[in-house]
C-alpha cells in the first residue's frame, strides 16, 4: 500500500504546479461568453497574421477610378477614399490595433498596477510620493507628450504605443491604489507579514491578486480606448504612417463623409466593437474564474 | 529567572479612535520561559490578542520592550525582523479572516515556506505542507480548496498548521481551537503538547475555555482592561485565585455535567471603558471587595506568594 | 407544546468542480416552542449548513438545497417566495453567524447594523431607536460609548457579541445562534446565556444552539442532538444524553472534553478521521471510525432508534433486530 | 430651410469661420481669421475694387515720388468709432508701428520708420529702405489697417481685445473661441452697410458649419467641406460662392539632396503623377489644378510654359538617365492637413510605379517647420499664399537664395537666374519688361522643377439664398459689410 | 483630517513645480519654434529674430523656466500669450468655466446613468438586461467622441431639430456635448460598478444584512453599494479629469471654448506660456478632484481613514 500511495503522490506532484492554472481554466471553460471572447481573439490574432492570405486585396491597392464604392460583392465592406479595400484594410489593421492596444495596456496595467499597488500598500510618504507624480503625469497633455516622445524617440510605432501607455499609467495606478488601500486592512495581509513575507511578496502575492477586478474592467475595456487614442495620436503626426491601416485611424479619417458615406466608419467601428468585445468576456470570465469564491 | 525566552517590559499598546485614546495594553510587564506555555485569559475585549500581536511588533507597540533571547526586538529593523520572524509565529483568532481567500489550502500552508526561502528545500515543501497538514488533522483531499469552502473548524486548523509548518520556537496561540469540536480540540493539544515535548517549543495560548487553558499552560496570566492582574502556575489559579475578577472567571465555567449547578459570581456594575481609565484600580467598578484606595491608587503588580503575582490592593 | 420548527429528510450539497459535498444528509430535527436544542457535532458535520438552509441563505451556486421539507410554524419555508423569507428572517428567526469579523458590515457603525434590525422590525422614532440599540450593547456588555465605533476597531468578542446583539434585538420566535461564545470569555458567556434564558421565558423564544462546549449545552439546553457527517445520530433531552450517551461517536466526544478537575497528559481523542462529505462511506457513515463496528454497518444506513422515551440514537446496535438475528 | 421671415427686415448677419481670430491688433498677428474681422473694423489708406485694381480708401490720393518714396493725402473729417477724428498722427502712428513690428515684418518691414515727414495736416511720406514695387499692394491688407493712437495707448496690452478701426462695424464684445459681435457704425465715412449687426462665429468643425447653414442658424459658413458641396448645392434655400485664391499647394524636394539635385529626377517624378487626378481625389474638387509657381489671381501670370503630361513611360526613362533605373527609397513629409495627407497618399502609390519607394511621414505643424527650415527633409507637400495681386510676393519666398529654409525656401533651390531676376522685378516698375521677368522665372521653374506645383486653393462660402452681394477675396478675408438681404 | 487636507494642498506646490517644470522641458526639446508658429512661413528671418528675441526665447533654457517662475511666483504672472498678446490668466479664465461645466454635465450624465445600469447588471448577473448593457457599453467605448458627436448633432440637431448643434449658452446646449463626452465614461463606470458590486455581493456581511430580513432593495443599496464604492468613486475621479483633458474633440465639434481647445491650439502653437497656464489650470484641478476622492475614500470606509494621519 505504501508503494501505490508514493505512485499516487508522485502523480499529484506534476498536477499540483498547473493544479491552479488547470483550475482558472477549467472555471473559465464553463464560461460560454468567455469562451466565445477567447475564440474571437484567437481568430483576431489569426487574421493578423495571415493578413497577406486572408485579405483579397493589399491594404494600399488604389483605385482611383472606384472611390467610396458602397459594399457589394466584389468589395464586401465597400471602397474608401482611395477606392481602396476596406475589407481588406480592416484584414491588415488588426496586426496593428491590436498590438497597439494590447501593449499600451500593457505598459500602463504593469507600471501604474505596480505603482499604485506600492503606493497604497505604504501610504504615508511613499503613496504621497507616487501619487503625486502620478498627478503630475496625469496633468501632462498627452498631446505635448507624445510630440515630445517622438521628438526624442523617433517616430515608430512602439513610440505611439509608449505614448499611449504611459499617458494612461496614472489610471491604472489610481484604480489599483484604491483597491489596496481597502484590502491591505484585512487580517490576511497581517497574517502574511507573521510569516515574514517581504513586503513586495505581500504585494504581488496576496494584494494584488484580490483587486485584480477593476483593473480588468479598466485595463478590458483601455484597450479599445488605446485604440482610439492611438488614432487621434497619429493625426498629430505620431506613429501610425500612411496608408499602413488602423482602425482608429480609419474611424477617425472616415469622419468627413459620415453623412454621405457612413460605411467608411462603421466597418472599422464594429472592428473596434468586436475586439472590445471579446477581451471584455473574456475579461469578466478571468476575472469569475480567478474568483474561488465564484466556482462553480 | 534563567531560561526565559520573552521578557516584556512595560508594553504599551494605544489606539486613536472617534472617542479617545483607546488604552488596549496599558503597561503590562511579564516573562515567557523556554519550552513553557503562557496561558492567557480575560474578558473579551480585555487586549489579549493586542498583546500576542504587539509582541510580534504586527502592532508597533506604543512604548516598551519585547525582550527576545536578551534583544529588545522592538528595536529591530525590517530585515532583522524577517529573520526573526521565522522564529515566532502566530496563530490568529478570527481563522477565516486571517486567510486570503484567493489561495488554496495548500498555498496558504506552503507560504512561509516560500518566504522564509532555505527553511527547508524547495522539493520537500510539498513533503512538508502534507505532513502539517496531517498533523493538525488537514485531510488530503482538502488540499485544493478554498478557505470559504472549508468549515469553522478546519479554517482553523489551516491557520495552526500555516504556525507549525516553519518548525518556530515560539507561537503566539490565539484561540486556537475555539472552533473545534473537543474531539478535534484534544487532539490539537495533544499535537502542541507532544511538539513542545519534542522541540521545546515555547506558546503564549489565549483561550476562553479555562479547561483548555488548564490542561495547556504552564503558568497562566489573567488579563482585565489592558492590565494583568493576575499572573502564577497553572493550578494556583484555579486552587487558589487571589484577584477577584479570577475568582469571578471561574465561577462562570460552565461543566458539561448536568445536574450540577455551582455557585456563581455575578459581576455588578458597569463595564469599563479602555478609553481614558480612571487613576485607580480597574476593576474598582466591579469589585466585590473594593475599598477606597482602590478608586484612586492603582495597584502594584506584585508577588504577594511565591510565584504568585497579584494586582490587587485586598490582597495581602 | 407543538413543534416550532420541523426538518424532514434535508439534504444540502455544496457542488464545485471537482466534487460534490454533501454536507447535509437526510437530516430530521425538531424544536418545540419555548425549547433550547443544543446541536453539537463534529466540525464539518454540517451544523452551519443546516442553519443557513432553515434560513435559506445557503450560498447558491455552489450550495444547493436538494430535498427535504422545513417546516416553521407548519409552513415549508421551502416553498416561500423571496419576499416571504424576507418578513420571516430576522423577524420570526433570526441567526446569529459563526464569524462575526465578516458578518459585519465594516463601513457601518456596530451601532447603526443593530439599529438596523430594529428599525426593520419596528416603527420607532429616531432617539427611541439608537436608545434602543444602545441597550442591547450593554445588555451583550459592550458600553454604549462604542456605539459609533465601527467593526474593526472592536476585538473578536467584542464583535460576536455586536452579532449577538443584533440577533437579539427582535424577540424572534427563533434564535439560531452559531457557535455564539466561542469568541467569548465565561464570564460574558454566562451573562449572554443569561439574556438568552430571560427571553426563554419571557417571550417563549426558542433556540437552536449550535456550539462545541458541551459545558454550555448541558447548561443551557433542554435538547441534545449530536449531528455527524451531515445526520444526526443521536437526539435526546440533556440529562438523558449527558447521563446515558449510547452513539458511539457521542461517547468519543464525551471521553475528550478536557476536564478541570484531574490533569492528564493526554486527551482522549475519537480515532480516524472525519469523513469526506464527497465520499461518504456506505451505511453507517461512522463506521470506519467505530470501535463497535459490526459487519452490517457498512452496509445498512440506520434508522433513529427510541431507546428510551424521546431518547432516539441511529446506530444498529441498538437495533433490537440485528442483535438478536445475530 | 424655411425661412419664413421677411429678409429685407433682416438686420443681422451671422458668419461661420472655423477659426476664431487671435487678436484684433493688426500688428500682433497675419492670419487670415483675424483679417477677416479686421477688414469689417478697419480701413487701411488704400483697398481693392471688384476688379482687384488698387483705389484709395482712407487716402484721398496718393503718389509714388521716386523707387522708394511714397506720399499720401489722407481724407478729412473721418471718425474713429471712439468718436475721435482721424488725424494725420494717427496714420503715421499706424504705419510707424506696423513697420516695426515682427508679425507684419513681410509687409511692412521695409518700411524706413525714421523717414516719415508730415508735410501737412493731410498729406505725409515716406520710404523704403529697398525698391518694392508690389508695395502699394500691400497697404491694402489690413495689417495696414489706421488705428486711433489715443485707443492704442489708453487699452496699453488690452487693445487686442477692444480694436478701434474707422471701418464700417464697431467692435462690440468678443467671447474668445467663440464669438465676435461687431455693430454698425453709424458715423461711418463710407457706404453704409444695410444691417446693423455682425456675428462672427468659431465653428470648427466642417460638418457642423454645414449643419449651422441648413438649419439656418448662420447666413455664411466659411471653408464649405468638399464633402458638403453637393448637399448645398442642392439646397434650393443655399448658394454657394467659390473663388480661387492665392494659395498653391506644391511637393517640395530637397534640392540639396541626392537624388532630387538631379533635376532629371525632378522632372521624372512630375512626370510620373497624375496631378488632375491627385487633386480631384483629394480635394474633390475644390480648387485647381496648378499648372505653374502661382495662381492665376496674380499679375503677370504665365500659362504658357512647359507642360508635364502623366507619362510613366518618360519618367522611368529619366529615371533610368539619371542612374535611378531600379528607383529608390524616400520620405514625403507633410503635416496634418487631410488633404495633404490624403495627397500624399496617393503620390506615394503613383511613384511606386515608376519604382520609387515613398514611406509618408505626418509631422506635427510645429516640428515640420522648424524641421523644413533645418533641411532634413526629403520630398513634402507645403503650400504657399501669395498676399497680394503682386508675383514679388508670391514667387520671392520660395524661389529665392534669400530665404533658404527658414525664410520659405524650404526646397533649398538656388538659381543664379531667377535670383537676379526676382531682384529685379521686386524693383521695377510695372511696365512690359517687368511681365518679362516673371514670364521668364516662371518658365525656368516649369523646366527646373525645384517644386511640383499641384493645386490652388479655393474659398468656398455657403450661404442663405437672400444673402446678396457676398464679394469674395482671394486672401481669405472679405468685406462682408457689403452684404444686403433680399429675395 | 483637516491636517491631512491642509498637508496634501500644501503638496500641490511641489506637483505644481513638478508638472511645470516637467512641460517646460517637454515643450523645450520639442522641435518648433514659437516664434516662427506664430509669425507664418512668410515672415522674414529678421523678424521672426526680433520676436525671439522680445520673448526671451533666445535665452538658456534654465534661464526661461527660471524667469517663468519668478514672474509665476512673486507676481502671481502667467504671462501673456506669445500669439494673442494677451494675459494668459486673463484668456484662461475666459476658457475654464464652459469647459468645467461640459466636464462636470457630462460626469454627471454618466453616474447618474452608469452607476444604475451597472447595478442592475450585477443584481442581474448573466441577465438579458446584463447582456443588453454590456454590448451598448462596449459600442459606446468604441465610439470615438467625435463620431458619436455627429451622430447626435444629425439626429437631434438636424433630424429632429429639438436640440442646437453647437454653442454652450444654455443647459440645453450642453445636453449633447455633455452626452457625447459622457458616453465613453457611462460605459466604464458602468461595468467598474458591475464588477464591483459582484465582488462585493459574496461578502459574509451581505448574507448578515440579508438575514435581517432587510429588503434586497437596501441590501444592494446600503451594505453592497456603498462597500463597491471606493473603485466605483476612484474610476468617476478619473473620469472628470480625464473629460477635463480630453474635451478636446468635444469642444471642437461643439464649438464650445474651453481649455481643451486652448491648450492643445497652444501646443500647437507652441505658445509656452499659455501651454503652461493651461496645464496648471487642469493640474490644479486634477489634484483636487484626486483629492476629494481621496477624502471620500476615508468618508466611506471607515479603516481608511485611520491612515490619514
Ligand atoms: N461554499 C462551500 N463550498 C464547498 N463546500 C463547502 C462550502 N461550505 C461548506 N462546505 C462544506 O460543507 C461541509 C459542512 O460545512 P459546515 O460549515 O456546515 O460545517 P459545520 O458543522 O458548521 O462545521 P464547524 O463546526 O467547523 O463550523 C464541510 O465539509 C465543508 O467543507
Ligand atoms: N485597530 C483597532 N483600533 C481601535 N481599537 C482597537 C483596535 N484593535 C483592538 N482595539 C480595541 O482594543 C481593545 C483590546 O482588543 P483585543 O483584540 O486585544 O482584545 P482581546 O482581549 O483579544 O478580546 P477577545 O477575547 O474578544 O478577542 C478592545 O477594546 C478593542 O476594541
Ligand atoms: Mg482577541
Ligand atoms: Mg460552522
Ligand atoms: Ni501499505
Amino acid at each position: 500500500m505504501a508503494e501505490t500511495k508514493a505512485v499516487a503522490n508522485g502523480k499529484k506532484n506534476k498536477n499540483k504546479s498547473n493544479s491552479q492554472l488547470m483550475g482558472v481554466w477549467m472555471r473559465l471553460k464553463k464560461n460560454r461568453l468567455a469562451i466565445i471572447g477567447l475564440v474571437i481573439l484567437v481568430i483576431l490574432i489569426l487574421v493578423a497574421i495571415f493578413a497577406n492570405i486572408i485579405a483579397p486585396y493589399g491594404y494600399d491597392e488604389q483605385d482611383l477610378q472606384n472611390t467610396f464604392q458602397t459594399p457589394s460583392l466584389k468589395h464586401l465592406f465597400g471602397t474608401d477614399e482611395f477606392g481602396r479595400d476596406i475589407f481588406s484594410r480592416i484584414i491588415y489593421g488588426s496586426r496593428i490595433s491590436l498590438q497597439v492596444g494590447v501593449i499600451a495596456v500593457g505598459i500602463a496595467v504593469v507600471v501604474g498596477g505596480f505603482l499604485g499597488a506600492v503606493a497604497g500598500y505604504f501610504s504615508g510618504k511613499v503613496d504621497n510620493v507616487i501619487m503625486r507624480i502620478m498627478d503630475i503625469l496625469l496633468s501632462i497633455p498627452q498631446m505635448l507628450l507624445a510630440i515630445s516622445i517622438v521628438a526624442a524617440l523617433g517616430n515608430s510605432l512602439i513610440n505611439l504605443m509608449i505614448a499611449v501607455g504611459v499617458s494612461s499609467i496614472p489610471q491604472y495606478a489610481r484604480i489599483v491604489r484604491a483597491s489596496v488601500i481597502s484590502i491591505k486592512n484585512q487580517e490576511f495581509v497581517e497574517s502574511a507579514k507573521a510569516t515574514g513575507s517581504s513586503d513586495l511578496r505581500i504585494i504581488f502575492k496576496h494584494v494584488i491578486p484580490n483587486c485584480l477586478a477593476p483593473v480588468i474592467v479598466q485595463a478590458t475595456l483601455g484597450i479599445g480606448l488605446a485604440i482610439l487614442t492611438a488614432a487621434g495620436l497619429s493625426f498629430i503626426g505620431l506613429g501610425i504612417k500612411p496608408p499602413t491601416p488602423e482602425w482608429g485611424a480609419m474611424l477617425s479619417g472616415g469622419r468627413m463623409y459620415i453623412r454621405n458615406y457612413p460605411h467608411l466608419t462603421l466597418f472599422p467601428g464594429i472592428a473596434i466593437v468586436i475586439t472590445i468585445f471579446a477581451f471584455n468576456v473574456l475579461g469578466d470570465g478571468l476575472r469569475d474564474a480567478l474568483d474561488p469564491k465564484l466556482k462553480q | 529567572m534563567e531560561n526565559v525566552l520573552i521578557d516584556v517590559k512595560n508594553l504599551k499598546k494605544y489606539f486613536n479612535t472617534k472617542g479617545g485614546t483607546l488604552h488596549a495594553v496599558d503597561d503590562i510587564s511579564f516573562q515567557v520561559k523556554k519550552g513553557e506555555t503562557l496561558g492567557l485569559v480575560g474578558e473579551s475585549g480585555c487586549g489579549k490578542s493586542t498583546t500576542g500581536r504587539a509582541i510580534l511588533r504586527l502592532h508597533e507597540p506604543t512604548s516598551g520592550q519585547v525582550i527576545y533571547k536578551g534583544e529588545d526586538i522592538v528595536k529591530y529593523n525590517n530585515k532583522q525582523m524577517k529573520e526573526m520572524r521565522k522564529k515566532m509565529q502566530i496563530v490568529f483568532q478570527d481563522p477565516y479572516s486571517s486567510l486570503n481567500p484567493r489561495l488554496s489550502v495548500f498555498e496558504l500552508i506552503a507560504d512561509p515556506l516560500y518566504v522564509n526561502k532555505g527553511v527547508v528545500p524547495k522539493n520537500q515543501i510539498e513533503e512538508r505542507v502534507k505532513h502539517t497538514m496531517e498533523l493538525v488533522g488537514l485531510e488530503k483531499r482538502l488540499i485544493n480548496s478554498y478557505p470559504h469552502e472549508l468549515d469553522g473548524g478546519r479554517r482553523q486548523r489551516v491557520g495552526i498548521a500555516r504556525a507549525l509548518v516553519l518548525n518556530p520556537e515560539f507561537i503566539v496561540l490565539d484561540e486556537p481551537v475555539s472552533a473545534l469540536d473537543v474531539s478535534i480540540q484534544s487532539q490539537i493539544l495533544n499535537l502542541l503538547d507532544e511538539l513542545q515535548e519534542k522541540l521545546g517549543l515555547t506558546y503564549i495560548f489565549v483561550a476562553h475555555n479555562l479547561s483548555v487553558v488548564k490542561h495547556i499552560s504552564d503558568r497562566i496570566a489573567v488579563m482585565y482592561l489592558g492590565n494583568i492582574v493576575e499572573l502564577t502556575e497553572y493550578n494556583k489559579i484555579f486552587e487558589d485565585p487571589l484577584h477577584p475578577y479570577t475568582q469571578a472567571l471561574l465561577s462562570a465555567i460552565p461543566i458539561p455535567k448536568v445536574g450540577i449547578k455551582r455557585e456563581r459570581i455575578m459581576l455588578e456594575g458597569d463595564v469599563p471603558s479602555p478609553i481614558n481609565p480612571g487613576p485607580g484600580c480597574v476593576f474598582y467598578g466591579r469589585c466585590r471587595n473594593r475599598k477606597d484606595i482602590c478608586k484612586e491608587v492603582k495597584p502594584q503588580f506584585e508577588e504577594k506568594k511565591p510565584g504568585h503575582f497579584v494586582a490587587c490592593h485586598i490582597v495581602e | 407544546m407543538g413543534n416550532l420548527l420541523e426538518i424532514k429528510n434535508l439534504s444540502i450539497e455544496y457542488v464545485t468542480d471537482e466534487r460534490t459535498n454533501k454536507a447535509v444528509n437526510n437530516l430530521n430535527l425538531k424544536i418545540r416552542e419555548g425549547e433550547t436544542l443544543g446541536f453539537v457535532g463534529e466540525t464539518g458535520a454540517g451544523k452551519t449548513t443546516t442553519a443557513l438552509g432553515i434560513m435559506r441563505l445557503v450560498p447558491n451556486p455552489p450550495g444547493r438545497i436538494v430535498s427535504g421539507e422545513i417546516y416553521f410554524e407548519g409552513e415549508n419555508l421551502l416553498e416561500k417566495t423571496e419576499k416571504e423569507m424576507r418578513e420571516i428572517r430576522g423577524n420570526k428567526i433570526s441567526m446569529i453567524f459563526q464569524d462575526p469579523m465578516t458578518s459585519l458590515n465594516p463601513i457601518m457603525t456596530v451601532g447603526e447594523q443593530i439599529e438596523e434590525v430594529i428599525k426593520l422590525h419596528e416603527d420607532l422614532p429616531k432617539d427611541e431607536l439608537r436608545k434602543r440599540a444602545e441597550a442591547m450593547l450593554e445588555t451583550v456588555g459592550i458600553r454604549k460609548e462604542r456605539f459609533d465605533n465601527y467593526p474593526h476597531e472592536f476585538s473578536g468578542g467584542m464583535k460576536q457579541r455586536v452579532v449577538i446583539a443584533m440577533g437579539l434585538a427582535c424577540n424572534p420566535k427563533l434564535i439560531i445562534a452559531d457557535e455564539p461564545t466561542t469568541a467569548l470569555d465565561v464570564t460574558i458567556q454566562a451573562q449572554v446565556l443569561e439574556l438568552m434564558k430571560e427571553l426563554k421565558i419571557k417571550f417563549n423564544t426558542s433556540m437552536l444552539l449550535i456550539t462545541h462546549d458541551l459545558g454550555v449545552v448541558a447548561e443551557t439546553c433542554d435538547y441534545v442532538a449530536i449531528m455527524y457527517a451531515g445526520s444526526v445520530v443521536e437526539y435526546g433531552n440533556v440529562e438523558r444524553i449527558y447521563n446515558n450517551p449510547l452513539h458511539p461517536y457521542t461517547i468519543g466526544l464525551f471521553n475528550s472534553i478536557p476536564s478541570l478537575d484531574e490533569d492528564k497528559d493526554k486527551l482522549d481523542v475519537i480515532p480516524g478521521s472525519p469523513p469526506d462529505p464527497s465520499n461518504l462511506p456506505t451505511g453507517c457513515k461512522f463506521h470506519p471510525r467505530c470501535i463497535n463496528c459490526m459487519e452490517i454497518c457498512k452496509k445498512r444506513v440506520p434508522e433513529p432508534i427510541e431507546v428510551e422515551e424521546g431518547h432516539f440514537v441511529s446506530c444498529l446496535l441498538y437495533d433490537k433486530g440485528i442483535k438478536e438475528g445475530k | 430651410g424655411g425661412n419664413e421671415t421677411d429678409v429685407t427686415q433682416k438686420d443681422e448677419l451671422i458668419v461661420a469661420t472655423a477659426y476664431d481670430a487671435k487678436s484684433l491688433d493688426p500688428h500682433a498677428v497675419n492670419e487670415v481669421a483675424a483679417s477677416n474681422v479686421m477688414v469689417q473694423i478697419y480701413n487701411s489708406l488704400l483697398a481693392l475694387d471688384d476688379n482687384g485694381e488698387l483705389v484709395p480708401s482712407l487716402a484721398e490720393s496718393y503718389e509714388q515720388v521716386d523707387d522708394v518714396t511714397y506720399k499720401f493725402t489722407i481724407k478729412k473729417g473721418v471718425k474713429f468709432h471712439n468718436g475721435e477724428e482721424m488725424t494725420i498722427d494717427d496714420v503715421v502712428f499706424s504705419l510707424q508701428r506696423a513697420a516695426t513690428s515682427p508679425a507684419v515684418a513681410n509687409l511692412f518691414g521695409d518700411i524706413d520708420v525714421d523717414s516719415f515727414e508730415i508735410i501737412d495736416d493731410a498729406t505725409f511720406s515716406f520710404k523704403l529702405k529697398n525698391p518694392n514695387t508690389g508695395f502699394l499692394y500691400n497697404l491694402m491688407h489690413p495689417g495696414a489697417s489706421v488705428l486711433c493712437q489715443k485707443a492704442v495707448e489708453e487699452a496699453g496690452d488690452n487693445y487686442a481685445m477692444n480694436p478701434v478701426g474707422t471701418g464700417p462695424f464697431k467692435f462690440v464684445d468678443w467671447k474668445k473661441g467663440d464669438r465676435i459681435e461687431l455693430e454698425r457704425f453709424e458715423d461711418y465715412w463710407g457706404e453704409k452697410p444695410a444691417f446693423k449687426k455682425m456675428v462672427i462665429r468659431a465653428i470648427p468643425e466642417a460638418t457642423n458649419r454645414t449643419i449651422e447653414l441648413e438649419s439656418g442658424g448662420v447666413d455664411v459658413a466659411y471653408e464649405i467641406s468638399a464633402n458638403d458641396i453637393e448637399r448645398i448645392e442642392e439646397n434650393e434655400d443655399l448658394q454657394l460662392t467659390r473663388l480661387v485664391d492665392n494659395q498653391t499647394q506644391y511637393l517640395g524636394f530637397n534640392n540639396k539632396k541626392e537624388p532630387f539635385n538631379d533635376v532629371r529626377v525632378r522632372q521624372a517624378i512630375r512626370y510620373a503623377l497624375d496631378i488632375p487626378s491627385i487633386v480631384e481625389t483629394a480635394w474633390k474638387g475644390v480648387g485647381s489644378v496648378a499648372i505653374g509657381p502661382m495662381s492665376p489671381n496674380i499679375n503677370y501670370y504665365n500659362s504658357n510654359i512647359k507642360q508635364y503630361e502623366y507619362n510613366v513611360e518618360k519618367a522611368k526613362e529619366l529615371l533610368a538617365e539619371a542612374g535611378y533605373g531600379n528607383g529608390f527609397k524616400t520620405k514625403l513629409w507633410t503635416n496634418e492637413k487631410q488633404e495633404r495627407i490624403d495627397m500624399a497618399t496617393i503620390i506615394q502609390s503613383q511613384l511606386k510605379e515608376v519604382g520609387i519607394e515613398v514611406e509618408v511621414e505626418i509631422l506635427e505643424w510645429g516640428s515640420y517647420l522648424e524641421k523644413l527650415a533645418n533641411g532634413e527633409q526629403e520630398m513634402f507637400i507645403i503650400g504657399w499664399t501669395g498676399q497680394s495681386s503682386d508675383p514679388d510676393l508670391a514667387l520671392y519666398g520660395p524661389l529665392s537664395k534669400e530665404t533658404l529654409g527658414a525664410g520659405a525656401n524650404f526646397s533649398f533651390f538656388e538659381n543664379d537666374r531667377v535670383n537676379e531676376l526676382l531682384l529685379q522685378g521686386r524693383r521695377m516698375k510695372d511696365s512690359p519688361e517687368r511681365e518679362a521677368i516673371y514670364y521668364e522665372i516662371q518658365e525656368i521653374h516649369a523646366e527646373e522643377t525645384p517644386w511640383i506645383p499641384l493645386c490652388h486653393g479655393e474659398a468656398i462660402i455657403g450661404s442663405q439664398k437672400y444673402v446678396k452681394n457676398l464679394k469674395l477675396t482671394p486672401f481669405g478675408f472679405h468685406p462682408l459689410y457689403r452684404i444686403t438681404f433680399g429675395e | 483630517m483637516i491636517k491631512y487636507i491642509l498637508r496634501r494642498l500644501l503638496m500641490l506646490i511641489p506637483v505644481l513645480l513638478g508638472v511645470t517644470f516637467i512641460v517646460f522641458t517637454l515643450m523645450y526639446i520639442t522641435p518648433g519654434d514659437p516664434a516662427r508658429l506664430v509669425l507664418g512661413e512668410s515672415a522674414p528671418e529678421e523678424a521672426v529674430e526680433q520676436l525671439r528675441e522680445e520673448m526671451g526665447l533666445n535665452k538658456p533654457f534654465l534661464i526661461q523656466y527660471f524667469n517663468y517662475m519668478k514672474k509665476l511666483i512673486l507676481h502671481q504672472d502667467l504671462g501673456n500669450s506669445y500669439v494673442t498678446r494677451q494675459p494668459v490668466m486673463k484668456e484662461i479664465i475666459a476658457a475654464f468655466p464652459s469647459t468645467i461645466k461640459l466636464a462636470a454635465s457630462s460626469v454627471l450624465f454618466a453616474i447618474i446613468l452608469g452607476i444604475p445600469i451597472g447595478i442592475i447588471s450585477a443584481v442581474k448577473k448573466y441577465s438579458f438586461f446584463d447582456n443588453v448593457t454590456m454590448a451598448f457599453a462596449l459600442i459606446g467605448i468604441s465610439m470615438p467622441v467625435f463620431w458619436l458627436g455627429l451622430l447626435l448633432i444629425l439626429f437631434f440637431s438636424v433630424q429632429l431639430k429639438v436640440l442646437p448643434s453647437s454653442g454652450y449658452a444654455s443647459f440645453k446646449h450642453m445636453i449633447l456635448p455633455a452626452v457625447s463626452l459622457g458616453a465613453q465614461s457611462v460605459a466604464i463606470i458602468a461595468r467598474m460598478t458591475r464588477s464591483s458590486m459582484l465582488e462585493v455581493s459574496g461578502q459574509d456581511y451581505i448574507r448578515t444584512a440579508r438575514a435581517k430580513g432587510q429588503k434586497e432593495r437596501v441590501v444592494v443599496l446600503k451594505h453592497a453599494f456603498r462597500n463597491a464604492l471606493i473603485p466605483i468613486s476612484t474610476s468617476i475621479g478619473l473620469q472628470f479629469g480625464g473629460l477635463l483633458g480630453g474635451a478636446v474633440l468635444t469642444e471642437t465639434i461643439f464649438s464650445i471654448p474651453g481649455i481643451g481647445r486652448l491648450m492643445v491650439d497652444s501646443i500647437k502653437m507652441r505658445d509656452f506660456p499659455m501651454v503652461q497656464g493651461s496645464v496648471l489650470v487642469i493640474s490644479i484641478t486634477f489634484c483636487i478632484v484626486n483629492l476629494m476622492v481621496d477624502l471620500y475614500y476615508a468618508y466611506i470606509d471607515p479603516r481608511v481613514k485611520t491612515q490619514y494621519k
